[in-house]
């Protein structure tokens, strides 16, 4: 039926059942956009944040799929401009994840602000010394980037290729795309880094408080080396899935341990920082103001120990283990462990860093915050996720995304 | 003529409170919500979403009966100078889109509410929760809206709000002095809705750089030091934040003072050192 | 933000956060009129 | 299946130059209507912008009767006989009833505005609901005293020749703020040519720069 447009001697499924499943996703999409039509028309009273907890569970998932996104930027920084030529064949999903994870992102922004209207004031009147600012000109520029990313990849399909214009614009495009990565590089290690400083700098909050380098906190490097690191965790992740659900192998492996390789020495750097980090925040930083180390982790039911165990044994310290030692990353269930655990990781140092900072008091009198998420949270949180789906598999679809498929699967 | 007006001296408006005198009465939540036009909800029990600029926390000092003594802390926006005491405020550097800022003419943090999309970023940044967002449009019961103040423009929802000084106080005094041609106010000219309104007479508002008001005299505010209490009884909330609040407190019983910070457990000694040296 | 908003204000804050902002769209606006630029030419 | 599409088909995209000449000839004449058509909409686009954009964006009102302003200043001296300070140093803006009826009593005049004014405002004692001109946004706090006594500033600073004017111009409100259109002025880019064309954040941020090096803290004109 779409078999026109199907890049040439792909194999895919029917067309029916490629539709049921994209009717599941896409029935998750509407009730997702029901959620965000409440919010947008009812305000933000739908949510159960309130004045002591003001960020709420899409703003985690708002830094989580930027973390884990992250794999875009960083796969295109080693590609484009270290020249790990390799890198070629996996770099199409980076960028689909890419733009997957950074639209999600946008789109929570816009939901999350009370007053959606006025949000073009952050371009307009903008404060520079606000890290959100920063945050907020580099996501949508480093967005910009990922759609000049993503445009080459849609004119190569099958139809829209033989359309002269669109097959040399693809052409040029990939001519100059080394230009475009650097530029997305530089605008991802802003940009990551500042939403590691959102929470950073604020000095009113010892919990997230760190001191820093001229204008930007630790946490800045932290998060762009995280995001460096573990987004291509999440790269592999997302590739392992799909491999699993079309039952056909897409990378060859000698790319997916490449990838594998890279990322589990960046986590190891990135875990060696974040330890000094910690120690230093827990001996020096927190005590000036106040604070013992364990009056953050307990006198509650839910900020245990156990979260800071996990972010950095379970989802730091084991993966990059498995990651830099060849035998382990090359046995396939203890690969997929790792980079499963690895985007986990990532995503609970983002938790920390953003909802965790809200819980604990800060004056002597005050309580703990603890918040539960409305349903329209969730799913306005689930949204991205589904439409994550629906867009990666009308990119597999359709589009030439694994240049090693044919290779790889022909009989 | 212009000119001079504003190269007079800097003022530095702040608040004392006698948590002594104090009896959490409730009188300055009241006076303050009527005179700002803060909106309310037909049911307020949920306290972390109802605006209150001015919130009383009531706090004991933990020991059983016959021991038991209790505080109440009225806590309006601290109006913080910021590290160091340039002004970067720990709301007002982090706001996107300089919503709020920090007049050098007076030491207030505004809140301009159509300037402010919600991003609620600086309620993150607040360690007092003095900032309140406007999770609902205010709906005013019938035939109260014209009672409502013309001098300070409700809220929209999707907006944060915070205590002001009363700060439309302040203009009106000026206005007053311009008319009368006089070069600047007096301390009974601009005073806080609460401030007037505590029977206890606890709260007590003025300028902190001039050294006839009643404000200086009370804590002897240290310039080199941000502004921190050179008077033993007198204190300020979380001073080791380095936050520089404009509000102190004063009170005769240390276990209310210790309450105003925390300490790291043992080193209680360096502390108080560090606060009355 | 342009120099003539409100806000604005001549010091190295403003000029290399902005600096920088106004860079980069020139180099992707520069990038991409290239390429279609090129890609019409190469239609003639 | 287009010509182009065809051809594309049939050879590979490399050498697709064969056919060069021929599309040239198309193109050429394309090429012109193209930039006749491009032109045209240009104009268009321009005109309505420029005199139809103005005319949708703003509604137009008429105050409930003219107001001779010439007359009045030539009868009372100046414009604070009318619009004055109360003792607090606050202004009292347009005047109310009250102190018309001092003169107005009964129909001085045989104008048909007086007319309107006593038979339906003073003989029932109702205020006239004057539209204001210069009614700034609820969020601004703006201080007379401070401009007129404090930095000796005159009214026409501001608000330009009112006190010439011997009819009352429409009020005309921006259908999207419901803001008057005083506010923006009259240029549709924002353009001024005197001190009172306009009465934007941006015109008082200007003198204020001038005249006192600052643009003032925010709270110092919102509330």
């Amino acid at each position: 039926m779409d078999s026109a447009l199907i890049p040439k001697e792909a194999k895919r499924c029917s067309f029916p059942v490629f539709a049921v499943g994209i009717a599941v996703a896409g029935v998750i999409v509407l009730w997702g956009v029901y959620a965000m039509g409440l919010c947008w028309l009812k305000g933000l009273n739908q949510t159960n944040m309130n004045d002591y907890y003001g960020f709420a569970l899409w703003i985690w998932a708002d830094l989580a799929v930027i973390a884990i996104g992250g794999g875009a930027f960083f796969t295109g920084l080693l590609k484009y401009v270290f020249g790990i030529d390799e890198l070629k064949n996996i770099i199409n999903l980076a960028v689909v994840i890419g733009f997957v994870c950074y639209s999600s992102a946008l789109l929570i922004l816009a939901i999350d602000i009370g007053q959606p209207l006025r949000g073009w004031f952050i371009f307009w009147h903008a404060n520079v010394h606000s890290m959100l600012t920063e945050v907020a000109f580099c996501l949508s520029l480093y967005f910009s980037v990922l759609i000049i990313e993503f445009i080459p990849l849609i004119l190569e399909n099958r139809k829209l290729d033989k359309i002269p214009f669109f097959h040399h614009l693809s052409h040029n495009m990939h001519g100059v795309m080394a230009v475009f990565a650097a530029t997305g590089a530089f605008l991802s290690c802003f940009h990551q880094g500042s939403l590691g400083g959102v929470a950073g700098v604020l000095y009113g909050r010892p919990f997230a408080f760190r001191e820093g380098l001229l204008v930007w906190p630790w946490t800045f490097f932290l998060f762009t080396w995280s995001a460096a690191a573990y987004g291509p965790c999440f790269t592999l992740t997302v590739l392992k899935i799909v491999e699993k659900i079309t039952k056909k192998k897409l990378v060859k492996d000698n790319v997916v341990y490449t990838l594998a390789k890279i990322s589990g020495w960046m986590i190891t750097t990135y875990l060696i920082a974040k330890i000094i980090d910690t120690v230093y925040w827990a001996l020096v930083t927190a005590p000036s103001l106040g604070f013992n180390f364990m009056s953050f982790y307990s006198n509650n039911k839910f900020y245990g120990l156990w979260i800071l165990f996990a972010e950095i044994v379970l989802g730091g310290i084991i993966p990059a283990a498995i990651l830099i030692k060849k035998d382990w990353r090359e046995n396939s269930k203890l690969l997929i462990l790792a980079i499963v655990l690895g985007t986990l990781g990532v995503c609970i140092n983002r938790w920390v860093m953003v909802l965790q900072v809200m819980a604990p008091p800060v004056m002597t009198f005050d309580t703990w915050a603890l918040y539960y998420p409305s349903w329209q949270e969730v799913a306005t949180t689930v949204l991205p996720v589904a439409y994550g789906v629906i867009l990666i598999s009308l990119a597999y679809r359709y589009l030439p995304v694994f240049p090693q498929e044919k290779e790889l699967n022909a009989e | 003529m212009i000119k001079k007006h504003n190269k007079a001296k800097a003022h530095k408006f702040g608040m004392v409170i006698d948590l002594d005198k104090c009896t959490g009465c409730g009188s300055c939540m009241v006076a303050c919500m009527s005179e700002n036009n803060v909106p309310f909800k037909e049911n307020e029990t949920n306290k972390k979403d109802s605006i209150t600029w001015m919130h009383v926390y009531r706090l004991t000092n933990g020991k059983s009966f016959p021991d038991t003594e209790i505080c109440y802390i009225p806590r309006p926006c601290m109006h913080c100078g910021g590290k160091g005491d340039h002004g970067h405020s720990p709301c007002v550097s982090v706001c996107p889109a300089t919503a709020t800022d920090y007049d050098y003419t007076t030491g207030i943090v505004s809140q301009i509410y159509t300037r402010c999309f919600g991003c609620r970023y600086c309620m993150a940044a607040c360690p007092y929760h003095a900032r309140y967002f406007n999770w609902w449009d205010p709906i005013w019961p019938s035939g109260m809206e014209k009672t409502l103040s013309p001098d300070v423009s409700p809220r929209m929802r999707g907006v944060v709000e915070k205590c002001s000084f009363c700060f439309h106080r302040y203009q009106a005094a000026k206005d007053t002095a311009y008319f009368e041609e006089r070069e600047d106010i007096t301390e009974d000219e601009y005073q806080t809705a609460c401030a007037q309104a505590c029977p206890a007479n606890a709260i007590v508002f003025g300028d902190l750089n001039n050294s006839e008001h009643e404000v200086y005299k009370l804590v002897k505010p240290d310039p080199y030091h941000g502004g921190r209490p050179k008077e033993p009884k007198a204190f300020r909330l979380l001073e080791r934040l380095g936050t520089n609040p404009k509000v102190y407190y004063i009170s005769e019983r240390e276990w209310v003072r210790k309450a105003g910070d925390n300490y790291v457990k043992g080193k209680e000694k360096d502390h108080k050192k560090h606060n009355t040296e | 933000m342009f120099p003539f908003c409100f806000e604005w204000v001549w010091d190295a804050g403003h000029l290399l956060f902005f600096g920088g902002m106004w860079y980069t769209i020139i180099i992707l606006g520069l990038g991409m009129t290239y390429c279609i630029f090129k890609s019409i030419t190469q239609l003639w | 299946m287009s010509e182009i599409e065809e051809k594309i088909e049939n050879s590979s995209v490399n050498d697709d130059k064969v056919g060069l000449a021929q599309e040239n000839i198309k193109g050429d004449s394309g090429l012109g209507l193209g930039v006749i058509f491009f032109i045209l909409a240009f104009v268009v686009f321009f005109l309505s912008g420029w005199l139809l954009f103005p005319k949708l964006l703003y509604s137009k009102k008429q105050q409930p009767f003219n107001f001779n302003h010439r007359l009045h200043v030539q009868e009372m001296g100046d414009c604070e006989s009318c619009h004055s300070f109360r003792e607090d140093g606050s202004f009292t803006g347009i005047p109310q009833i009250g102190m018309c009826v001092e003169c107005h009593e009964e129909q001085l005049g045989d104008t048909k505005d007086e007319e309107i004014f006593v038979t339906q405002y003073v003989e029932n004692e109702k205020e006239v609901p004057w539209l204001i001109y210069s009614r700034q946004p609820d969020c601004v706090f703006f201080s007379h005293a401070a401009h007129v006594i404090g930095a000796n500033m005159d009214c026409k600073t501001c608000h330009g020749d009112i006190g010439e004017s011997t009819i009352s111009k429409p009020y005309e409100v921006n259908r999207i703020t419901g803001y008057s259109r005083d506010i923006w002025g009259k240029n549709i880019w924002g353009i001024k040519k005197h001190s009172w064309d306009s009465m934007k954040m941006d015109d008082c941020a200007e003198c204020h720069l001038k005249e006192t090096q600052s643009k003032g803290a925010c709270f110092q004109c919102h509330k």
